[in-house]
C-alpha cells in the first residue's frame, strides 16, 4: 500500500468529475507476478482507471499507458526521468497528469 | 572600437532607454535586439501580445505567417486586431498595430499557412522562431522547421483557463517532438473554438514567448529550454517543471538512425498518417476536451 | 426565470462566445462581467494590458486615472499607447485604445492624480481597484481608498526584471498595510526611470491584473488572495508564496483600537510624515536598488 | 552550526555582487544571552550583514531586523508566519529575502 498526491490539471480534470486534487490516496500493491508487493507507474494507472476515472477512459488511457498528449510529472519532474512506467511509486510522491495544450 | 551606444540613434536611445538601464541588459542587448529578425506563426491571441512586445523591444523585423481574417469572435483575447479591421487579413491588422507602436521594426505580411513548401525557407531568414498557433499538425510542423532550419523556437499553448510555455532546439535541449514523440489521437484535441478560451490566459503566455524571445536574441537570463512552465489560471498556480533530456530516438532532432524527418514533407507524411490535419479553429469537430 | 443568454444581444454573444464556452465561466459569469465598472490608476506599463484586456472581456465600465503624458520613453512597455499618441495625456491615448478594441465599453478617463481628495469618491464608484501606480506613496494611498470604500484592490508591480502581483482587502485577506506596514526609507525605493524595466515584464503582471480581476468579478476560480506572486522574469522562476493573516494592529484595516487611518488625508499626513512623496518618475533622485 | 540557504532577488541581489543564491551556507551559532547555541532570524540577518552583504548596509538592515521595503520568506511562507526575528532557523531552512517592488 502507498499513499499518494495525485493531481489532474489542464482540463483532464473534466474526466474526474472536474476534481483537480486527490490527497493521500491509498493505492493497494499489485497482485500479480514478480512485481506483487509494489506499485509501479503502470498499476497505478490502471488503477486510476479504474477507481478514480469518471468518464471516456480512451482519453486518459492507451494500449496501456496514458495516452499521447498528457504529460506525466513525478514531483514535479517529466516521468521520462524518473523511468516512466516501470518507476516504483514511494509513499507521498507527488504525481500529476496533465493536458497538453495545443490552443492558442 | 566604437561603443555599443555610439551605434544607436539618439530617437533609439530615448526610446529604448527603460531596457537599457536594467543591469546586466545594457546597450549591448539592446543592438542584439535592433539586429533580429523574429518569425511569429500564428496572428490570435498568443501572436499578438507577442509580436506587440517585441516591436515595443525594437526588434529590426517582424515575419507574421497567418491565413485567417480578423473576426468578432477573435477580438476578446487578440488585442492586436481592432473592430475597424474585422474582416481583414490577420497579417495585415496585426501589422498596422506594430506599426503603430513602432515604425522602426520592419514587418514583413505572409498571408499563408505554414506549410511544408514554406516552412523551412521562412524558418531559415529569422533568429528565433513563435510558435503562436492553434493545432496539433502545425505545432509538428513548425518543430521540425525548426529543427531543419536550425532555429530556437518558443512554443506557447492557451486553453480555457490554462496556460504552457516552453523553449525547444536551443543550448541542448530537447525539441518538441522529444517531448511529445506520439500526438495526440483524433477526438482528444480541443481547440479554444471548441473548449473556450479567457483572453488573459494567451495574453501572458503571448507576453512570456516576447519574453523567452528577448533572452534568447540577447543571451540575458536563463530560457525556458528543458524546463516547461505549466500555469493554471484559475487557480493562480505556477509550475516550472524540469523536462527529459533530448531523445537519443527522436525522429527529428536525434541525427542518427532513428532520424526519419529529413524535409518537411516528411513532417507532412506523418501528420496525414497520424490523422492530424491542420484545422481551421472554426471548422473543428473534436470533443471538449 | 429568464436565462442569461437571453439577456446578451447577438453581437454580444458571438464576441464573448470563447470565453463563455469556458468550463465553469458560461454566460452568467458574462453577464456580472457586462455589469461591472473598474478604477484602475495608472495608465502605463501596468494598466495598458489590463486595460485592454479587461474591454476585450466585456466590463462595463474603466475609469482611467493618470495626469502623466505619452513620452517616447514610455512605448516600449505601454502598448496601449502609439507613437502618433505622443504627448496626448495617457488617459486619453488609452481610451482610443479600449475604444478600438471594444467600443461597447465605457470609458471615463481622469486627467488627475490619485489624491486625498478624489479618492474615496473613485473608489467607492467601482467593483474592483487595479493599482498600476508606480511609487510606493500612491500605493499606500490606493490601499487606504479601498479600505475605506471596501472594494478588492489587485495591486501589481514591476522592475527590471521582476514582477509581484497580488489582491489586497477581499475575502477576509489582508490589506497592503498588513503586509508592508512600514515604507521603505527614502532612498530605498527604485523606480523604473532609474532601475530600467523590460517591457513584458509590466506586460505579464498588467495581463494577470486583467485575470484577477475578472476571477473576482464573475467568482469564477481562487484569486491571489491571502497569496503573492513573486516572479524572477529573467529565470523564469515563479512562485506564489502564502502571506500572514490580516494584522490585528493594522493601521488601516483592523477597525479597533490601533486603527489610525480613517480618512485619505490621515493617509496623506502617513505618507508626509514618512518622507514618502508621490514622485514623477522622471524626476526621480533615489538611488539604484 | 546550521545549514541553511539563502536567495536575494527582486534587485537585492545587487547588495550581494549580483549574486541570487548561497547554498549550504554554514552559519554559526550566537554566542550571547539565553540564545546560546542556536540561531535565530536575528542573529542570521546581523551574521549576513557581516558575512555575506557586498555593500550598502544601510539598504539592508535598519533599527536591527531588515529593512522596511524587504520581504523575508522562510521556505516559501512570510516569516511572519514562523515568528519573524525570534524565529529559530533549522537545518536546510530556504531563507529568501526580495525587494518590494514599486514600478509599473
Ligand atoms: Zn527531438
Ligand atoms: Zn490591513
Amino acid at each position: 500500500m502507498v499513499r499518494v498526491n495525485l493531481e489532474f490539471s489542464g482540463g483532464l480534470e473534466l474526466l474526474f468529475d472536474n476534481r483537480k486534487e486527490f490527497k493521500d490516496v491509498e493505492v493497494p500493491p499489485q497482485k500479480e507476478g514478480q512485481e506483487e508487493g509494489i506499485v509501479t507507474m503502470k498499476h497505478l494507472i490502471n488503477w486510476v482507471k479504474d477507481n478514480l476515472l469518471a468518464e471516456r477512459p480512451e482519453l486518459f488511457v492507451m494500449n496501456g499507458s496514458i495516452r499521447p498528449g498528457i504529460l506525466c510529472l513525478i514531483n514535479d519532474s517529466d516521468w521520462e526521468i524518473a523511468g516512466t512506467l516501470d518507476y516504483e511509486v514511494e509513499d507521498q510522491d507527488n504525481i500529476s497528469f496533465i493536458s497538453t495544450l495545443h490552443g492558442g | 572600437k566604437i561603443p555599443y551606444e555610439a551605434a544607436l540613434e539618439p530617437s533609439q536611445l530615448k526610446r529604448y532607454s527603460r531596457q537599457m538601464l536594467i543591469h546586466n541588459f545594457g546597450p549591448s542587448a539592446q543592438s542584439k535586439l535592433l539586429d533580429s529578425t523574429i518569425l511569429i506563426i500564428g496572428a490570435g491571441g498568443l501572436g499578438c501580445p507577442a509580436a506587440l512586445y517585441l516591436a515595443g523591444a525594437g526588434v529590426k523585423k517582424i515575419i507574421l505567417v497567418d491565413h485567417d481574417v480578423v473576426d468578432t469572435s477573435n477580438l476578446h483575447r487578440q488585442i492586436g486586431h481592432v473592430e475597424a479591421r474585422q474582416g481583414l487579413p490577420k497579417v495585415m491588422s496585426l501589422a498596422e498595430a506594430i506599426q503603430g507602436v513602432n515604425h522602426q521594426v520592419q514587418v514583413e505580411p505572409v498571408l499563408a499557412k505554414f506549410t511544408a513548401e514554406n516552412g523551412v525557407e521562412l524558418a531559415s531568414r529569422c533568429d528565433v522562431v513563435i510558435d503562436a498557433t492553434d493545432n496539433p499538425a502545425t505545432r509538428y510542423m513548425v518543430n521540425d522547421a525548426c529543427v531543419l532550419a536550425g532555429k530556437p523556437l518558443v512554443s506557447g499553448a492557451a486553453l480555457g483557463m490554462n496556460g504552457q510555455l516552453s523553449v525547444y532546439n536551443y543550448n541542448s535541449g530537447p525539441c518538441y517532438r522529444c517531448l511529445y514523440p506520439q500526438p495526440p489521437p483524433q477526438g482528444s484535441v480541443t481547440s479554444c473554438a471548441d473548449g473556450g478560451v479567457l483572453g488573459p490566459i494567451p495574453g501572458v503566455i503571448g507576453v512570456l514567448q516576447a519574453l523567452e524571445t528577448i533572452k534568447i536574441v540577447t543571451q540575458v537570463g536563463k530560457t525556458l529550454s528543458g524546463r516547461l512552465l505549466i500555469w493554471d489560471g484559475e487557480d493562480s498556480r505556477f509550475r516550472v517543471v524540469n523536462v527529459a533530456e533530448p531523445r537519443s530516438e527522436c525522429c527529428a532532432c536525434s541525427r542518427g538512425e532513428h532520424q526519419t524527418i529529413f524535409s518537411l514533407q516528411d513532417s507532412e507524411e506523418f501528420c496525414a498518417c497520424k490523422g492530424l490535419v491542420s484545422m481551421e479553429t472554426h471548422q473543428t469537430q473534436s470533443k471538449p476536451l
